[in-house]
């Protein structure tokens, strides 16, 4: 495993796909989502799969256990598996197959572990109805597996239902249930990309570890370079369903030779403007507040300032209160104690007690565009509501501002005026968001993790169209993320949230710099970094303050 | 090397969903095209029903209650399907019953939807207060036996069309209500209506224009089967002697009126039963289609 | 088919009763051949002993109760007719019987009735019948608490005395020939009393059978009672009665052999059933009959020419086919039917005649008329109907009746003695004093036409002592013309009493006095195996 | 298992007041009425006088408000009071008629339940097969027909022209546990086609809506077989929607029965409540009605009940 060499990839062809082509129906047609790809992986092999959405690389891994999801079909190619013509075998055989010689993990381990068996139910499930074990036997195994993978108290973990066990701990578990049955090979698909960074680490290295552990050929999809990086040793890049460049890791890592490659690689480059002329008065201030949904305390004494032209990046792991900031902010929630000044005059708590104006001024920006405009709606009616509701715009003028507002967010007006948000592409629907904040003239707008749903490239270009707006505009954002590349990129202060308590906050280059908070420090160092030897090396430094620490403890 | 800024994401991107641009009665009508068969005859049969409904007067060739010939003709000649117990025309009376029994149910099924619909739906904006009080309205209105409080308001008020038509509806609502605000829920909590919310919206904008053409399908699906329901519960109103009153022509009370004849093996009294379970079984293909549509299931794995 | 044979016909299917028969007979010629025939065909066959008779009855209700001041359908008049004892019984003839009075003997003037009653009877629950006992149960209806429906037929009941343990003494208010036909209405069972208060509520009576289970709305159990004091009724070891209100329900009950007979026969149905080979369908005809009042205290019915019109403006054939589908018979506005002594077939049937109608209404001095008139199937099955067909007849007589459909419930309180012109329904009374008295009487409560007529008055106070058969005659026809011409009420129809035997069950003449043999089926019928 | 206890005593408290509220609104509703019971007993036959008299006995001349107060009075003592029409406990003239409703609604569930769970099954395991939609078209052509109707197709049939069963469901306490299915077989099959249609349905679209989640592909791509994958992971997450129609087809099926009631003259509680209605007999329509209503209530909780049995979520909380 990984390409430093200390495992021997053998020669023996595990898994060879050849002009595979798959179709999906979109409507009544059928639309090639693969187009003629060759995949082939030895024993042993890790081979990375990666591309952004809609590159097909889900399809192919799925395709590796000759299965195609509801509304796709393989309509080309051949998947020979271990000597086994999968495409010509029979449903039976192929059964025999899945789960018992190829295993896959789901990108959510929550949502593909069935909510009403018991984790060791679900283990066993393999072995037993193959035939290969007996339960009880099967149950001593997981046992095993459990601690291995480092699953706290792997004796009795089984018997939890998936609620009952945390993200990082079930995707472990579903990596021990892809191992029940000794597989050959294992597909992994975006077994990460749920997780928080730091729980993240930690599922990269276990699976890492039982890969190596029981030389299991390894199919690994992912969005991300910096994690395919640590994992694969050999890439492939696909766009479109087609090949893009193929190679191993640490030459495609290095010598990128596609262009498209080079834009991948690329895409962390970009840099905020540097920050304006700085106004004494913040925008908007939250002043020592303390929120809870019911009984649930969420916020304790937040106090932070966002000032116009400016960016306040609010960086913390789900569940660390930073959307909730946004929903006092907004009114959504009034604070239990403390206060929201704009411009140093105090908002009411809830919403529906601030005046249009105050509304107005604060607009906001969300995760999914998919559901934050009304998918009944035309884009006209969606961008020219506030405009008719705060200004009072009508037929003429309506439309020219409608358009005017299309064209700074660099979509052709005439193009898209009349459309409905479902003929739009995710990216296209976020401008359409940023649109829509902008028709309200807005003073500071939250985005609350405006670029976590897209991919990379897409999300570049709606951080570039971000700045230039607060440039133009002298907008102050409050920037919500857990990347801590996004904040790199936009922000010019940071504020770094932990269980609803803010842990550090500053400059973005105070923040970056050293001494960081301890666990600012845990953040920034989990974040994959694009050197293959990225995981070793942290993994190699926290052992070592382990020590230390336990060193010094006793 | 290209810049990644000159790949113009958001220009190229809209090359990737197929761009639907037709709208209309062209898309209706690839719509139908592709339904499935049990869909289109749902479809015919609806459309021959309410044809037959609207030109009742001038498809009969007698008027909904005159006597036109002896009692019990028999089928053919003059009276196509013979005469009734009173020696009116049975094709008359069965097309008047459509006029009448899919009118009354279609009435009723609106004013169901309109008042489940929109305190459903508000329920589900306002919440809170608004929420609980309504629910606990529907549901001690659930809690009492249906039957009991038709029975009940019936005789009050009379057994006349207008207050049938206003009881089942009420009675009917609090279904309506129950779905309404379930789905509307699940919508009231996207983020597109927040932003309406925080916007300053007034909660007429938000059921509206928010939240209503976003539930739309599954109401619209339950409509289809809300009014079969309501259609069969009139049949058993009228079985009762509590339905529509003679000489009003309907459906149900002329099943009951010739129901004995089967035991005689005389299908006369099967064409009004016949009648309505054709049409409730159209509008529930037609339904069926509806619901498997908008649900975007994909059937076969 | 030659007319005697139509009339055997007829009666062999018992719609028309044996008095009627051998009436048309003679009116025939044919009185000879009449008694052989009756003799051979009809009721031949001698009673068997034994089994268990069920019957599917078409109305009753869970609200029903035991106590006989409470009887209002067809259910609890069963019970009634087998539970219970009378102090006389109207036969299946239609001739006063004693039943447990002996005898009985007026005073001249008729106001003052000596009941001697059987001896040696005893209750259900072993109590001999004594004459406390029937004063008992007969006070259970009077008195100002009453809330009989009785009430109104004992309240003329000025006293009773017992006079030693085994005759009664009844002084009325006025002289009342027909008295002795009154004390055999079915509300006026003999109870069982105790110090003086009948026993109403156990269903403990002196009747050929005992209560087994009752259940109310639902069913009934009889068994024979063992030592009732008739050996010539009540042959079947037990009986069970089913209440059935659908009637489909109730016809497939029969053509499967879930019950012996039904009564209310689905009418339209009916020629479909007599098909059936195990199937008898009997007819009885009654005094029941439908009418539509008229307020004579108001305006325009209180022209008496008028009346007449609307008499004249009704098709009473059509009504008879069409709303009863022949089972019935056409009525002549007098409210008296078949099933009464002085049954006037005399006067001539007023016969559907719109000039005639034209012609009183200009005599009333108009020449048009809009009149409403209410109606609701409550009135009687069929009622809006009627009224529907009424207004179509009327039109050729330029008689515009507007009508009026009003709701079922609540339409006795409601429509009935408040709207001008009503539909009404009357299970008729089986005498013709009775009947007069309760609806055409000056003053009297039910009198829903309102009616005040002086001759007609006098007539009915004289007629009611009035001893003399001959006399009597005289005066009730009469009387009946009076009404037919002068009355406030237009009587179309007379019902039938439609019911339908498996032809396994045997029987002799049937009572046309009531439905189901005059409520005694149970004991008057039998099972052939 | 808390959180069960606390949802169990909230809807219990929460039922209590609904059934205060319904005993009100049918109080007020039976006093709307136009007549009253001593009219209404005495038909045509009520003179001003019997009414009165009537009246003072039953305690009609009384307001509103005591007569109310002093029957939730006896009701909170376990006192139904007696009917006013016929002077009988009403507990007793329930209690025989209740019996006999949740018999037939019984057997009527126990035949549809199980019938319709497992068409539902096997239509969602052979989805778009010819199976599926003959079972599709069946079931929806039984619910067209009135149920009357219904009935008296099965009368004809079953019982007319084969004389397999009886067309009366005359039974009594008497009658024997296997007689009483005899002859409660009619209107249990009457009743079976009329509530199969929803269940199957409901069971159906349950069972599809979940195939597109991530734990059935994960299943597939265990290798399991379709039929252990819709048994085992389908249909447990499946029992919430499923549990709900059964539950409401069942209060139906307990409530909503007079029309076949009255074709097979059986003697349950709905004709007894369409004739106090009629009659006026207050005491008797609240009673039943409250019966209905609590009935619904309780069967709302069993369902809610069931959906946190079955659901590990709420059943093992964190």
């Amino acid at each position: 495993m990984s390409t430093n060499g200390k495992n021997n990839t053998g020669n023996e062809v595990l898994l060879e796909m050849r002009g595979l082509w798959i179709e999906g129906q979109v409507e009544d047609d059928w639309q090639e989502i693969v187009k003629g790809i060759d995949v082939t992986l030895r024993r042993g092999e890790v081979l990375g799969l990666i591309g952004e959405s809609g590159a097909g690389k889900s399809t192919i891994g799925l395709a590796a256990m000759a299965f195609a999801r509801p509304g796709c079909r393989i309509s080309g190619g051949t998947i020979v598996f271990d000597g086994v013509d999968l495409m010509a075998a029979s449903e039976y055989k192929k059964r025999s197959v899945r789960g018992v010689r190829i295993a896959y993990v789901a990108q959510s381990a929550a949502a593909a572990f069935n909510p009403a068996h018991q984790l060791i139910d679900q283990f066993v499930e393999s072995p037993v109805q193959h035939g290969i074990k007996s339960r009880s036997v099967a149950e001593a195994d997981a046992k095993d597996l459990y601690k291995q993978l480092l699953l706290p108290d792997p004796d009795n973990i089984g018997y939890r239902y998936p609620h009952q066990v945390s993200g990082g701990q079930l995707q472990r578990a579903m990596t021990a249930m892809a191992m029940a049955c000794q597989p050959d090979l294992i597909v992994f698909d975006e077994p990460t990309t749920a997780l928080d960074v730091t729980t993240q680490i930690e599922v990269l290295a276990t699976i890492r570890d039982i890969v190596d552990q029981f030389n299991t050929g390894a199919i690994y999809i992912t969005h991300d370079l910096a994690v395919v990086a640590q994992m694969a040793d050999r890439i492939m890049v696909l766009r479109y369903g087609e090949l893009v460049e193929e190679a191993d890791t640490r030459t495609i890592m290095s010598d990128p030779r596609a262009d498209y490659t080079k834009t991948l690689w690329a895409v962390r480059s970009f840099r905020k403007t540097a920050a304006q002329q700085q106004d004494p008065t913040p925008l908007v201030t939250v002043d020592h507040v303390t929120a809870a949904y019911g009984d649930i305390p969420v916020l304790h004494d937040i106090s932070f300032e966002i000032h116009a032209g400016l960016t306040v990046a609010v960086v913390g792991e789900s569940g660390s209160g930073k959307s909730t900031a946004a929903r006092v902010i907004t009114g959504l929630l009034p604070p239990k104690e403390g206060r929201v000044l704009f411009r140093d005059e105090e908002l009411p708590g809830n919403y529906w007690k601030r005046s249009k104006d105050q509304l107005r001024h604060a607009q906001m920006i969300y995760q999914m565009p998919d559901t934050a405009i009304n998918p009944r709606q035309r884009i006209r009616d969606i961008i020219g509501r506030p405009l008719t509701f705060y200004l009072g715009l009508r037929g003429k003028e309506l439309d020219q501002r409608i358009r005017a507002l299309l064209e700074m967010i660099e979509l052709d007006p005439s193009q898209f005026i009349e459309r409905y948000p479902a003929e739009l592409s995710g990216g296209q629907k976020q401008r359409i968001c940023i649109a829509r904040a902008l028709a309200a003239e807005p003073d500071f707008i939250i985005c609350d993790e405006v670029t976590s749903a897209l991919d990379q490239l897409v999300a570049e270009e709606i951080l570039k169209l971000l700045d230039r707006l607060q440039q133009e505009l002298n907008l102050g954002y409050m920037f919500i993320t857990h990347d801590l590349a996004t904040v790199r990129a936009i922000a010019d202060e940071v504020v770094v949230m932990l269980q609803g308590e803010i842990v550090e906050q500053g400059s973005k280059d105070e923040i970056f710099t050293p001494p960081h908070h301890e666990y600012t420090e845990l953040l920034l160092s989990s974040v994959p970094e694009m050197d293959p030897d990225w995981l070793d090396r942290v993994l190699q430094q926290r052992k070592e303050k382990d020590v230390k620490a336990s060193a010094q403890m006793s | 090397m290209n810049e990644p800024a000159d790949i113009d994401q958001a220009q190229t991107a809209d090359a990737l969903p197929p761009a639907r641009r037709e709208r209309g009665w062209d898309a209706v009508w690839r719509e139908l095209k592709k339904a499935p068969w049990t869909a289109k005859l749902g479809l015919v049969l609806i459309l021959g029903y309410v044809f037959v409904a609207v030109f009742a007067p001038v498809l009969t060739p007698y008027g909904e209650s005159e006597i036109v010939g002896r009692q019990f003709e028999p089928w053919g000649g003059q009276f196509l399907l013979g005469t009734d117990n009173l020696g009116r025309d049975m094709v008359t009376r069965l097309i008047y019953g459509a006029r009448n029994t899919i009118g009354i149910a279609f009435l009723t099924t609106c004013l169901a939807f309109l008042i489940g619909g929109v305190g459903g739906i508000l329920a589900a904006v306002l919440g809170r207060w608004m929420d609980q009080l309504l629910s606990r309205v529907v549901d001690i209105l659930m809690a009492i036996p249906q039957l009991i409080f038709a029975l009940l308001l019936l005789t009050i008020f009379g057994t006349s069309i207008p207050v049938l038509i206003i009881i089942i509806a009420v009675l009917d609502s609090t279904r309506v209500f129950r779905l309404a605000r379930a789905v509307g829920a699940n919508v009231a909590v996207m983020d597109f209506v927040e932003a309406a919310r925080v916007r300053g919206e007034g909660i007429g904008w938000i059921t509206i224009r928010e939240v209503l053409p976003n539930i739309m399908a599954p109401l619209s699906a339950e409509f289809g089967l809300r009014f079969c329901f309501v259609f069969l519960t009139i049949a058993a109103l009228s079985f009762l002697g509590l339905g529509i009153q003679p000489p009003t022509a309907d459906w149900g009370s002329m099943v009951r009126d010739n129901a004995t004849l089967i035991t005689y093996g005389d299908i006369t009294p099967l064409l009004p039963a016949a009648a309505i379970a054709m049409l409730t079984i159209a509008v529930n293909f037609v339904v069926d289609w509806f619901l498997h549509k908008t649900s975007g299931l994909r059937d076969e794995y | 088919m030659s007319e005697i044979k139509r009339l055997e016909h007829l009666f062999s299917q018992g719609k028309i009763s044996r008095r009627a028969f051998m009436a048309r007979a003679s009116a025939l010629g044919l009185v000879a051949a009449a008694p052989s025939l009756i003799g051979d065909s009809a009721f031949a066959a001698t009673p068997k002993k034994g089994g268990t008779l069920r019957l599917g009855i078409g109305h009753g209700s869970t609200t029903d109760t035991l106590d006989p001041a409470t009887y209002e359908n067809l259910y609890m008049q069963m019970v009634a007719g087998s539970v219970h004892n009378k102090l006389t019984v109207v036969t299946n003839a239609g001739d006063l019987a004693p039943e447990l009075a002996e005898s009985w003997e007026p005073t001249p003037d008729a106001q003052q009735w000596r009941f001697n009653l059987r001896k040696g009877v005893e209750f259900h629950n072993g109590k001999s019948l004594e004459a406390a006992d029937v004063i008992a149960s007969f006070n259970h209806h009077r008195g100002e608490e009453s809330q009989s429906a009785a009430k109104p037929i004992v309240d003329p009941i000025e006293d009773i005395k017992a006079d030693g343990k085994n005759t009664v003494v009844f002084t009325l208010k006025g002289g009342n020939a027909d008295f002795p036909y009154i004390v055999s209405d079915y509300h006026l069972a003999i109870l069982p009393s105790r110090d003086g208060k009948a026993d109403a509520t156990s269903g403990i009576g002196a009747g050929s059978y005992t209560l087994e289970s009752y259940e109310p709305g639902v069913r009934t159990a009889v068994k024979r009672a063992p030592n009732y004091w008739n050996e010539e009724v009540a042959h079947v070891d037990g009986a069970e009665l089913l209440v059935i209100v659908d009637v489909t329900a109730r016809t497939n009950a029969l053509t499967t052999g879930e019950i012996d007979a039904m009564d209310r026969v689905d009418l339209k149905t009916a020629h479909l059933l007599e098909r059936n080979q195990d199937v008898e369908l009997v007819e009885t005809s009654g005094n029941a009959h439908y009418t539509f009042a008229m307020r004579t205290d108001m305006a325009p019915f209180d022209n008496n020419d008028v009346r007449l019109a609307l008499k004249y403006a009704l098709d009473r054939e059509a009504l008879l086919d069409t709303i009863l589908l022949g089972h019935g018979y056409l009525g002549n506005d007098f409210p008296i039917g078949k099933a009464s002594r002085y049954y006037a077939e005399e006067i001539p049937q007023r016969e559907y005649d719109p000039d005639k109608a034209k012609f009183h209404l200009k005599q009333a001095g108009m020449s048009s008329l809009k009149v409403d008139l209410s109606a609701a199937d409550a009135a009687f099955a069929g009622a809006v109907d009627a009224a529907v067909l009424y207004k179509e007849h009327a039109a050729k007589a330029g008689i515009d009746i507007n009508v009026v459909r009003e709701p079922n419930d609540g339409y006795w309180s409601n429509v009935w003695l408040k709207k001008p012109w009503c539909a009404v329904y009357w299970g008729g009374r089986p005498t013709e004093d009775w009947m007069f008295s309760t609806a055409y009487a000056a003053g009297a409560p039910w009198n829903d036409s309102f009616w005040e007529h002086e001759r007609f008055n006098k007539l009915l106070t004289d007629a009611r002592a009035e001893l003399d058969e001959a006399k009597r005659r005289e005066m009730y026809v009469e009387m009946q013309t009076i009404v037919r011409d002068e009355g406030g009420v237009v009587v179309p129809l007379f019902n039938n009493y439609v019911m339908a035997l498996s032809t396994n069950v045997g029987h002799e003449q049937m009572g046309n006095n009531w439905s189901m043999d005059g409520f005694r089926a149970i004991e008057r019928w039998w099972l052939k195996s | 298992m808390r959180p069960i206890f606390t949802i169990v005593a909230q809807r219990l408290a929460l039922g209590l007041l609904v059934l205060f509220a319904v005993s009100l609104i049918i109080f007020l509703g039976v006093e709307l009425l136009p007549g009253d019971l001593a009219e209404e007993i005495l038909g045509q036959a009520a003179t001003p006088e019997t009414v009165a008299a009537m009246r003072k006995e039953l305690g009609l001349d009384l307001p509103p408000y005591i007569r109310y107060f002093e029957w939730l009075g006896g009701m909170v003592q376990g006192d139904f009071g007696t009917s006013l029409a016929s002077q009988r406990e009403i507990s007793e003239l329930i209690g025989v008629r209740l019996g006999n409703t949740l018999f037939l609604a019984g057997l009527a569930a126990a035949i549809a339940v199980p019938v319709a769970v497992t068409l539902g099954v096997l239509a969602a395991l052979y989805r778009n097969s010819l199976y599926d939609r003959a079972v599709n078209i069946f079931t929806l052509t039984s619910i067209s027909f009135p149920e009357f109707f219904i009935a008296y197709i099965l009368i004809l049939f079953l019982s007319v022209n084969a004389g397999w069963f009886p067309s009366l469901s005359n039974v009594t306490v008497e009658t024997p546990l296997w007689e009483r299915i005899y002859r409660c077989m009619l209107p249990a099959l009457t009743l079976t086609l009329v509530v199969t249609a929803h269940m199957m349905r409901m069971t159906r679209a349950s069972i599809i809506n979940l195939l597109s989640s991530p734990y059935i592909e994960m299943a597939n791509l265990k290798g399991l077989k379709r039929s252990h994958i819709i048994v085992r992971h389908a249909l447990p997450n499946a029992w919430a929607p499923i549990v709900n129609v059964i539950v409401i087809n069942l209060a139906y099926l307990i409530v909503g029965v007079v029309v076949v009631e009255v074709v097979f003259v059986y003697p349950g509680l709905g004709q007894l409540i369409v004739d106090s209605v009629q009659k006026r007999d207050l005491p008797v329509v609240q009673a039943c009605s409250l019966i209905f209503a609590a009935t619904y209530i309780l069967l709302n909780l069993t369902a809610d009940i069931l959906s946190i049995v079955t659901n590990p979520r709420l059943l093992h909380p964190r």
